[in-house]
């Protein structure tokens, strides 16, 4: 019996693996000097910290190429990806096995070991070109908009088929020299093998076998000497990003630490390091785009070119000799800044977890520190310094909603249960304040103990922070903890999921639970699971559809509540849109958006309602202000307003109160 | 804006801390006093103010070398507009007292400073939020002994001996008038578009210590108009429009005649009116004649 | 703060209260008050206006100081009593919750009146008869004026206990405090006679008995007339003076000046200004008030726009608009001029049929226009079908409209059939009467409305059974309309210058200069056909066989209408009706008498019995679909208001 | 202020109204102006004259335009520097001619010009200065009561100032009622003045008239207005282009806004804007009495309409009976051809 193992590196020269060696040897350090280089240019980036220890990094990586998390989002590129991937690794693996066997003392490269070890790696081939096969199908044949093609992309996909390919070559032509029968395991190439064997001469074979290893070892340098190229780094680039997936909730903007007398230009040194990363780690898939409600609308946002364009920075400072330093604000044009809604969705959709907003909102950040502002959004941030509301409202008219309606004040002799926050648009918004009259007249039917602040209510700075003055923001966070901290607020219950979102995570230091806050979906939901508020019931079906806000959905988790309200209301169907809870679409009012000049062909809130209607539904019930106005102009700009009603589920609770 | 010369000028603006009217306004019955009807009251740079300043900041930056000063003759809570101003960029600035109160002696406070120091241009806000008297430019000017153009809307360009800008006048007309330098300009509010100024400029403007410039004036200030020191202010109301009224002579019937007839007496015939008829051709050349013999054209 | 309008919508402050905006409801009567108390009804009547944004309601027209004011007729509010309170206290709250100020009217109405319901004696400065009710009053005595200013103060002080923020003393429409001012009336030899100062006597011990008892937190203001159009009264120069000495003497927070008074008929049309006045015609007699009292003013008079409004307070006419009549069409005026829906909103066009001429003969107040009104406690929601149904409405006039307004409003779908290439029905004949243009604005809403609803709208469609069984509708509304009714008068039929008063106004009249006019209908289309006939310049004689011509048009309409109809030179008789034609002679009939006349002077006659329903539709398609509903003129012809108010009601019920 | 200076002639307080012009044209305002001087001079028995700049060539046009209104005494002061508006010549004109007539007041027009050069003349006189002022009535002991207008209208200020200290009022546009012209033509006195009137450092350039299509249509001076005859949207194309042949802003009726042919803003009529043009086109109109209310006052009125009955034929001064869709293109072709034959005739 023969035994089983094979001739390592058969029928190779000492030149050819000196060539392998060598080449591949040279082609890493290529990559990594380039990689350096583009490191040099992060390193000048301002400090950056993740919070991630190494053993969290780790836990990071294999939960993300194990549990693959964003799987159910995109099947297709999941499979895709796992195969290449997968693919990629084993033949890696068995590579580096059969350079073990050679160079190395360590023997093992027989027996079972090596049949099976064979088999594994004959399979990882055949994953690897069937997820190739994959890609091109997807890119070329299907075409799937988003992504891009470019001859980068169409290099890599031709360099790894080849690989692929030429691998299998140079086995199929060893194993036909001897075609040992234990060779069987290794299916495709003892089929490649027997196929070489009927067609090309004894005596050719092992020539061919020297060019096809020829050509796969020269591929296999070029493939490690492009590594750190553009897209091509993404492979490796990725891995860190996805190390450093971010701890807190999305819908928390990350800090700016301001230094005193800075003026950004929007070089790399203006911009957090990890941005840089992120740009370089892009894959260029474009899911950000695909889900940005601004691209849907025609505006000139394209979040992965956001991106992108950071690469590009880093690009064009490598290259850069003469000491000018190249600024994001050359690539990327205000306008694309101006068109975010902080939706969220981006980040969401990102299968490499680059922070994709937030760079928006840190460039928005100098764009502000040098004064370039649309006026509108100078209105809303002035309004905001001198009226303590973005909608430049006068101050005297934040109670007037509630007039007649003799709201509690903080009083120290009572102490109320809970501080019902209202928020600017449910003091100043008409069609926001029937909100606020709702939950009131909740709160008292149910008699659930609460105060209001009144006039010492400010704007929590949400929109001045997502237009960029985060100073601005930071007087409010001052202003509004020390006014909470005087009544000694304990549980906090706001309707607008904005308000939520800045006192739940960007008031209080981590650990620090000073006061809770609660949505009003979650409030209500106690509060009708609990009984204390009977709501009517009716036999007639009325088809309801739920608008997830960003802000309470993405960006902090709560799906359910709003709905088991919904639930809970007289005959209620409940109707989802195409796209819902975590794929919810914006409606186009975040991160400035209400108060900002509208670009594009389309609006935002107009393609939501579209989407809304198809249900058949004939209420829209929200759980944010925003929302609702955002919605209601969509309805009113279509002459809709009959048609279909856009309520927030606090009024709806409040009509199905049962009197 | 064109900028002609890049030699630096020294540019001077003159800045007020307002109470900001745009905001409702109550007038305390009793005591007269003027306030907003807001929980704290809302004070802003005078709209106008702050275009006087972005254009002279705008300015700087296309002729380097050039300073701009801004100047405020207020108490201490008045220095705000300074540091706003500093904000915005501004190389200094310079808060004055004094005696008196009322824009002729804002004015004449402010020309003691420019006595002193010579600027090549002074720019001035047309008017203010709240005195909404527009007297200090044209007054500064008067006392300096300078040219100026009050009420600029554009300015198209500047050079170092001239300034060449566009006035709103009534009924939206507009003049373009060269100016010699030195001179003075007040702007009205939205003849420039602002440069937002952040927070934290105006944060660490506020670092800043302001100097302060104590002036008395002469009791008897000649060469300035007469301003009243006494003056009651109250709640708006607004001056009756006459609209025709029959006479109380006439008869009831009569009065009420008119009254539902819009205004026309009871005997006035309905107004004689040439009508043509006719083919599109004969009745516009008639419509034209009639057109070129009233002069429209 | 609305940009588009800023003075409409700036607080104003009225002694201790902030008026929000500058939007006020007037004191009217509604007929509504239950036993004298002012019920759920007269609430959700004012609810609605103060949901809607007004900043200032001043309720209850008239309401009584004492039991001897005649005012039964119209069942106001007896302020009288202390068992008013409650009522007040829930009324006040109600308005309160929605941020407006509330006052009520009190007053004594003296001789303005008649005594045969409450038999109380009437009262009044001189023994001088009131033209428009005809009864003498006995002479106020010393001890009745302390009584009833005792009274005064009284009924001041229980809207001050029940919750209200003040108190308007009327002293217009020919009451008691401006009979007292008037030289025409007021013939007393005593210390209230004599001289302006003597005359103002009574009224001054009112206002100051007034503010006495209520203190100085308390709005206390006064409703006058700027002219009263009284031959001898009270005309604009000597209200001028009276609203100077007012002003002097201080008490007082404000001036609501009207135009006209109660005491002649066509005075009393002139109060409450039809769609025979020009918008805000009474401005200049605010305006001239304004000029001479400190106080702030408001204007009166179809104010029914906010553009009006906005340009009245820019002229400094007025310090508040008094839209009253244009808050019973769209109580919701100022929330919608607040959010630019200028469009949307239902706007007054001075009809008054469904409003004050109601009212003047004690039926409760509606509107033409706005079905909901008096009926808020039923109608003011409108809640969504319980289940879809397709539904055609065939005729877009205004029943028709209303119909598919409202049925789309609750989510039924709904097409609308017209045979003509527009909407508005008979609206488009009515208001080419003079001075009835305004009649365009109903069917302009309309219109307006099922347009951005989104109604399925066929025009120039005539409906057929099968073109409506074609779209298989679950229900049918058939609002077909009338034609004009032709009686079968002998020879009428056949009479070649016999025509009809609607083709008289679509100018199909035949030639001929003498004209007789039969008016059996009653209300606005004979008289419109005359005038229009008249303004061609030809000869015109009304005839009804009623007691007079236009028996139906109301207190506000007639006036202005015969006003007109007399100076263009028109003859009329009443009690006679057409008997027959007969070869070109005219036999008239005394209806009484029951003697014949011939007329053989008779160029053109134009018959007005009304309409004919036009229901062919209705009856072919009657059994072949499932719910059919007929309604309007095609049911039965009558007046606009039924339309509305029929349309409504079936298409809520759908 | 008893070391005012106090007017030495014991003759009637003198009230000066400055006549306002702009390109050569008289300022309605002055009108306006007017009107208070006569009410202010009967209430202390006093006397009003008027002041009028101008050059020699402007003269006779202007004098023509002031004397249709004006009865009390005119000081004319002619001089070339007054061709255009300086500061300067202004100034120093005014000063001379006030420190001659002496008068007790003077009313200006809150306009540019008078915001721009009245606070020099008060100041090198030293009179008193009341700026943008809305009423000014005498009040007890023979005191002016002077109202004016401060932060952004919301507050009045109210002044008490002794008749006999001179004072300069700046007044503000369209709060008073300018008189009608005269019935019968007046002929006051014209007294010339000669004077020295400097030049400036300020020089005119070039005047912009303003733009027709962005106008406020209550300044316009001529209106192309169409309602529901235009037919639809589309269609009022065509009087765009006649507004534009003719120099005239576009307006509508209430129908046309109604139906959203055209933005509220160019609506007429009682529910718009009360317009006062010197030309008033109405086509396609009816006249709905809320749009006569409107539009009455216009200079001259020229309706086209197809239906006879429309009662805006009733205050037309020019009626077209006829379709607006054939009438207004040949019109403004009409304009147009003479238009291009005048121009080479004129331009340089």
């Amino acid at each position: 019996m023969e035994p089983i193992t094979r001739q390592i590196e058969w029928n190779v020269s000492h030149g050819m693996l000196l060539f392998l060696y060598g080449g591949t040897f040279l082609a890493v350090l290529l990559s990594a000097w380039r990689l350096y280089r583009r490191t040099a240019v992060w390193r000048s980036g301002r400090p950056y910290s993740s919070g991630i220890t190494p053993a969290r990094a780790i836990e990071n990586v294999v939960a993300w190429m194990f549990n693959r998390s964003k799987m159910p989002r995109d099947r297709y590129a999941a499979w895709m990806h796992s195969l290449i991937l997968w693919g990629f690794i084993i033949l890696l693996i068995g590579t580096t096995l059969v350079f073990l066997e050679h160079q190395t003392p360590l023997h093992f490269f027989y027996g079972t070991f090596y049949l099976v070890a064979s088999a594994i790696i004959d399979a990882g081939g055949v994953a690897f070109l069937a997820g190739l096969g994959m890609a091109i199908y997807r890119r070329y044949l299907h075409r799937q908009p988003r992504l891009k093609s470019s001859g980068w992309v169409d290099a890599l996909l031709v360099l790894l088929v080849a690989i692929g390919v030429t691998g299998f070559f140079l086995e199929g032509f060893r194993i036909a020299v001897t075609l040992p029968s234990f060779e069987r395991v290794s299916f495709v190439g003892y089929g490649l093998a027997l196929l070489f064997r009927s067609l090309v001469s004894a005596g050719t074979l092992p020539l061919l076998h020297r060019i096809s290893w020829s050509v796969h070892a020269a591929l296999c340098v070029v493939l490690f000497g492009a590594a750190t190229v553009y897209f091509f780094r993404h492979v490796v680039l990725s891995l860190t990003t996805v190390a450093l997936r971010p701890q807190r909730s999305s819908g928390k903007l990350r800090e700016y630490p301001t230094t005193a007398n800075y003026t950004p230009s929007g070089t790399a040194a203006d911009l957090k390091w990890k941005d840089l990363l992120d740009g370089d780690a892009c894959t260029t898939c474009g899911r950000c785009t695909s889900v940005c409600p601004a691209t849907a609308a025609g505006k000139a946002l394209d979040p992965r070119s956001i991106v992108l364009g950071l690469s590009q920075l880093v690009d064009r400072q490598t290259a850069s000799h003469n000491g000018h330093l190249p600024s994001a604000f050359d690539i990327i044009t205000d306008r694309e800044l101006w068109d975010c809604t902080t939706c969220g969705a981006c980040v969401y959709e990102c299968p490499v977890n680059i922070e994709v907003y937030d760079k928006i909102v840190d460039l928005r950040r100098q764009l502000v520190q040098i004064g370039r502002v649309s006026p509108a959004a100078q209105v809303s941030l002035d309004g905001l310094r001198q009226r303590q509301n973005p909608w430049d409202y006068s101050p005297a008219q934040r109670t007037a909603w509630s007039e007649g309606l003799k709201l509690p004040t903080p009083a120290p002799e009572t102490q109320a249960e809970w501080v019902y926050w209202i928020g600017c648009a449910g003091s100043f918004e008409a069609s926001a304040q029937s909100i606020s009259k709702s939950m009131v007249n909740i709160l008292r039917q149910a008699n659930v103990s609460f105060v209001t602040l009144g006039c010492q209510e400010r704007c929590t700075g949400d929109p001045a922070r997502r237009m960029g003055d985060e100073r601005l923001f930071q007087k409010f966070k001052k202003s509004n903890v020390e006014t909470l901290r005087a009544i000694g607020a304990r549980k906090i219950v706001t309707h607008c999921p904005h308000c939520l979102n800045t006192l739940k995570n960007e008031y209080l230091e981590d650990g620090q639970p000073e006061f809770t806050v609660v949505h009003h979906s979650q409030l209500l939901e106690t509060l009708v699971k609990e009984g204390k508020l009977q709501l009517q019931t009716s036999d007639e079906n009325r088809p309801i559809t739920f608008h997830d806000p960003c802000y309470l959905g993405r960006h902090n988790g709560e799906f359910d509540a709003p709905r088991s309200v919904v639930a809970a209301l007289p005959g209620a169907e409940l109707h989802e849109m195409e796209r819902n809870r975590e794929k919810s679409f914006c409606c186009g009012g975040g991160g400035g958006q209400m108060w900002l000049e509208s670009s594009g062909s389309q609006r935002v809130e107009g393609l939501r309602l579209a989407e809304a209607e198809k249900t058949g539904a004939t209420v829209i019930a929200t759980a944010c202000p925003f929302c609702k106005i955002m919605l209601e102009s969509a309805s009113s700009t279509a002459g809709k307003q009959q048609l279909i009603q856009i309520k927030d589920i606090a009024e709806l609770v409040n009509e199905a109160i049962a009197r | 804006m064109k900028v002609l010369h890049t030699t630096p000028f020294k540019i001077a603006v003159c800045l007020k801390e307002v109470l900001d009217a745009r905001l409702p306004l109550k007038v305390e019955a009793k005591t007269g006093a003027i306030q907003q009807d807001a929980p704290e009251p809302v004070v802003t740079l005078n709209p106008a103010d702050r275009s006087a300043l972005e254009f002279a900041m705008q300015l700087r930056e296309q002729s380097p070398g050039s300073r701009v000063e801004v100047f405020s003759v207020s108490d201490v809570a008045g220095q705000a507009a300074l540091w706003y101003g500093l904000a915005r960029g501004a190389d200094d600035a310079e808060r004055i007292e004094g005696s008196g109160k009322g824009a002729p002696y804002t004015a004449a406070l402010l020309a003691t400073r420019f006595h002193k120091e010579t600027f090549d241009l002074i720019c001035c806000g047309d008017e203010t939020l709240d005195n909404s008297s527009a007297l200090v430019g044209p007054l500064l000017a008067e006392i300096l002994d300078l040219p100026q153009v009050t009420g600029v809307v554009r300015i198209v360009e500047c050079s170092k001996s001239s300034i060449l800008v566009e006035r709103g006048l009534e009924r939206g007309s507009r003049e373009l008038v060269e100016m010699d330098l030195p001179g003075l300009i007040t702007l009205k509010a939205e003849s420039v578009p602002w440069r937002y100024v952040s927070y934290q400029k105006l944060e660490e403007a506020q670092l800043r210590n302001i100097p302060v410039r104590r002036e008395t004036l002469p009791t008897s200030s000649n060469g300035l108009p007469k301003w009243p020191e006494q003056a009651t202010p109250t709640a708006p109301r607004a001056r009756v429009k006459k609209s025709f009224t029959p006479d109380s002579k006439m008869s009831p019937a009569d009065r009420v005649r008119m009254i539902m007839a819009g205004g026309a007496a009871p005997q006035e015939s309905k107004s004689k009116s040439s009508v043509v008829e006719g083919d599109a051709e004969y009745v516009s050349e008639q419509l034209y004649r009639f057109l070129k013999h009233h002069e429209f054209v | 703060m609305s940009e588009q309008f800023p003075l409409l919508f700036s607080p104003l402050q009225l002694r201790n209260k902030t008026i929000k905006n500058r939007i006020a409801s007037t004191a009217h009567v509604t007929i509504f008050a239950e036993n004298g108390m002012p019920a759920d009804r007269e609430r959700r009547y004012y609810e609605e206006k103060a949901k809607g944004g007004a900043g200032l309601l001043i309720c209850f027209g008239s309401s009584s100081v004492h039991p001897t004011s005649p005012a039964l007729d119209w069942k106001v509010v007896e302020m009288f009593d202390d068992r008013v309170i409650p009522h007040l206290q829930k009324f006040s709250d109600t308005m309160h919750g929605y941020g407006a100020a509330v006052l009520a009217q009190i007053t004594h109405r003296g001789r303005r009146g008649h005594s045969n319901l409450s038999w109380q004696r009437l009262l009044g400065p001189s023994r001088v008869k009131e033209p428009n009710h005809r009864e003498v009053p006995g002479v106020v005595q010393r001890e009745d004026i302390d009584m009833i200013v005792k009274a005064f103060g009284q009924a001041a002080l229980r809207l001050k206990q029940g919750g209200f923020d003040g108190v308007e003393i009327s002293a217009a429409h020919c009451h008691l405090i401006d009979q007292f001012w008037g030289p025409h009336v007021n013939f007393r030899d005593d210390e209230f006679g004599g001289d302006l100062d003597n005359r103002m006597k009574f009224g001054f011990m009112v206002i100051e008995r007034v503010r006495e008892t209520v203190g100085d937190d308390f709005i206390v203001g006064i409703r006058i007339t700027g002219d009263d159009f009284v031959e001898g009264g009270l005309n604009n120069d000597i209200m001028c003076e009276i609203a100077q000495k007012l002003s002097e003497h201080g008490m007082l927070d404000y001036f609501n000046v009207i135009g006209g008074s109660g005491e002649t008929l066509p005075a009393e049309a002139a109060c409450v200004p039809s769609m025979n006045f020009p918008l805000a015609c009474f401005k200049h007699l605010s305006g001239r008030i304004r000029e001479v009292v400190k106080e702030p003013v408001i204007a009166v008079g179809r104010i029914n726009d906010p553009v009006v409004a906005e340009k009245l307070l820019a002229d400094g006419q007025g310090d508040i608009v008094a839209m009253t009549r244009a808050l019973i069409a769209d109580p919701y005026l100022p929330l919608k001029a607040k959010e630019g829906r200028l469009d949307d909103i239902r706007q007054c066009m001075g009809y008054n049929e469904g409003c004050i001429d109601r009212q003047y003969r004690g039926i409760p107040v509606g509107c033409v226009q706005n079905p909901v009104i008096g009926k808020e406690v039923d109608w003011a929601d409108l809640p969504p079908a319980t289940t879809t149904k397709k539904v055609v409405v065939i005729g877009a006039g205004p029943a028709g409209l209303e119909a598919a307004r409202i049925l789309k409003t609750r989510g039924h779908q709904v097409v609308l059939f017209e045979k003509s290439d527009r909407f508005g029905g008979q609206l488009n004949i009515a208001k080419l009467a003079a001075k009835r243009g305004d009649y365009d604005g109903v069917a302009r809403w309309l219109e307006l409305q099922v347009k951005k609803l989104g109604v399925d709208i066929r025009l120039n469609t005539e409906a057929t059974v099968d073109g409506i069984l074609a779209e298989n509708p679950d229900t049918v509304v058939v609002a077909t309309g009338a034609v004009p009714l032709l009686p079968p008068v002998p020879g009428l039929q056949e009479c070649e210058f016999a025509v009809s008063a609607w083709d008289v106004l679509l100018g199909k009249a035949p030639a001929g200069n003498r004209v007789l006019v039969l008016d059996d209908q009653g209300g606005q289309e004979s008289v419109g056909a005359a005038e229009f006939l008249l303004d061609e310049g030809r000869e015109v004689e009304i005839i009804t066989p009623h007691y007079s011509v236009g028996e139906d048009l109301g207190p506000t309409n007639k006036p202005p209408v015969y006003a007109r109809l007399y100076a263009k030179g028109v003859r009329m008789q009443s009690t006679w009706e057409l008997a027959a034609i007969e070869s070109g002679i005219v036999r008239l009939r005394n209806l009484h008498a029951g003697v014949e006349i011939e007329r053989d002077d008779v160029d053109v006659l134009v018959y007005s019995y009304g309409g004919q329903s036009v229901d062919g539709l209705a009856r072919e398609l009657s059994g072949k679909v499932k719910e059919l509903h007929n309604i309007g003129d095609s049911y039965a012809p009558r007046s606009l208001h039924h339309s509305i108010i029929e349309a409504h009601k079936y298409a809520r019920e759908i | 202020m008893n070391s005012l200076p106090v007017s030495p002639s014991p003759a009637p307080p003198l009230v000066l109204v400055f006549a306002e012009t702009l390109w050569g044209k008289l300022e309605r305002l002055s009108f306006e102006l007017l009107a208070d001087a006569r009410k202010l001079a009967a209430s202390v028995k006093g006397r009003v004259e008027v002041v009028l700049f101008t050059t020699q060539e402007q003269r006779a046009s202007l004098l023509e335009e002031l004397l249709a209104h004006v009865r009390e005494p005119i000081h004319l002061v002619e001089h070339e520097n007054f061709a255009e508006y300086s500061t300067e010549s202004y100034t120093s004109g005014l000063v001379q001619l006030l420190q001659v007539l002496q008068p007790n007041l003077l009313f200006l027009g809150a306009t540019t010009y008078g915001r721009d050069f009245a606070p020099r003349v008060a100041a090198r006189l030293g009179y008193a200065y009341f700026p943008h002022c809305l009423l000014s009535k005498t009040a007890t002991g023979g005191k002016l009561d002077i109202t004016r207008v401060t932060h952004g209208g919301r507050v009045h200020i109210q002044t008490n100032w002794p008749l006999a200290a001179p004072a300069i009022l700046t007044m503000k546009a369209g709060v008073a009622d300018a008189p009608a012209a005269e019935k019968t033509p007046p002929n006051p006195q014209v007294t010339s003045h000669a004077l020295k009137i400097a030049a400036g450092k300020v020089r005119l350039k070039k005047r912009i008239p303003p733009d027709p299509r962005t106008l406020d249509i209550r300044q316009a001076e001529k209106l192309v207005s169409g309602g529901r005859g235009v037919g639809n949207k589309e269609n009022f194309a065509v009087l765009r282009a006649l507004a534009d042949a003719l120099g005239a802003s576009l307006a509508a009726s209430r129908a046309a806004v109604d139906l959203g042919w055209v933005e509220y803003e160019r609506q007429v009529g009682q529910t718009g804007k009360t317009v006062t043009p010197r030309l008033y086109l109405a086509a396609g109109i009816s006249g709905a009495s809320h749009h006569l209310m409107g539009m009455r006052d216009a200079g001259k009125i020229v309706v086209v309409n197809t239906d006879r009955q429309a009662p805006i034929f009733s205050v037309a001064h020019f009626g077209v009976l006829g379709d607006l869709h054939a009438v207004l293109p040949r019109l403004t072709e009409r304009i147009q051809a003479d238009k291009k034959k005048a121009t080479p005739a004129t331009s340089k």
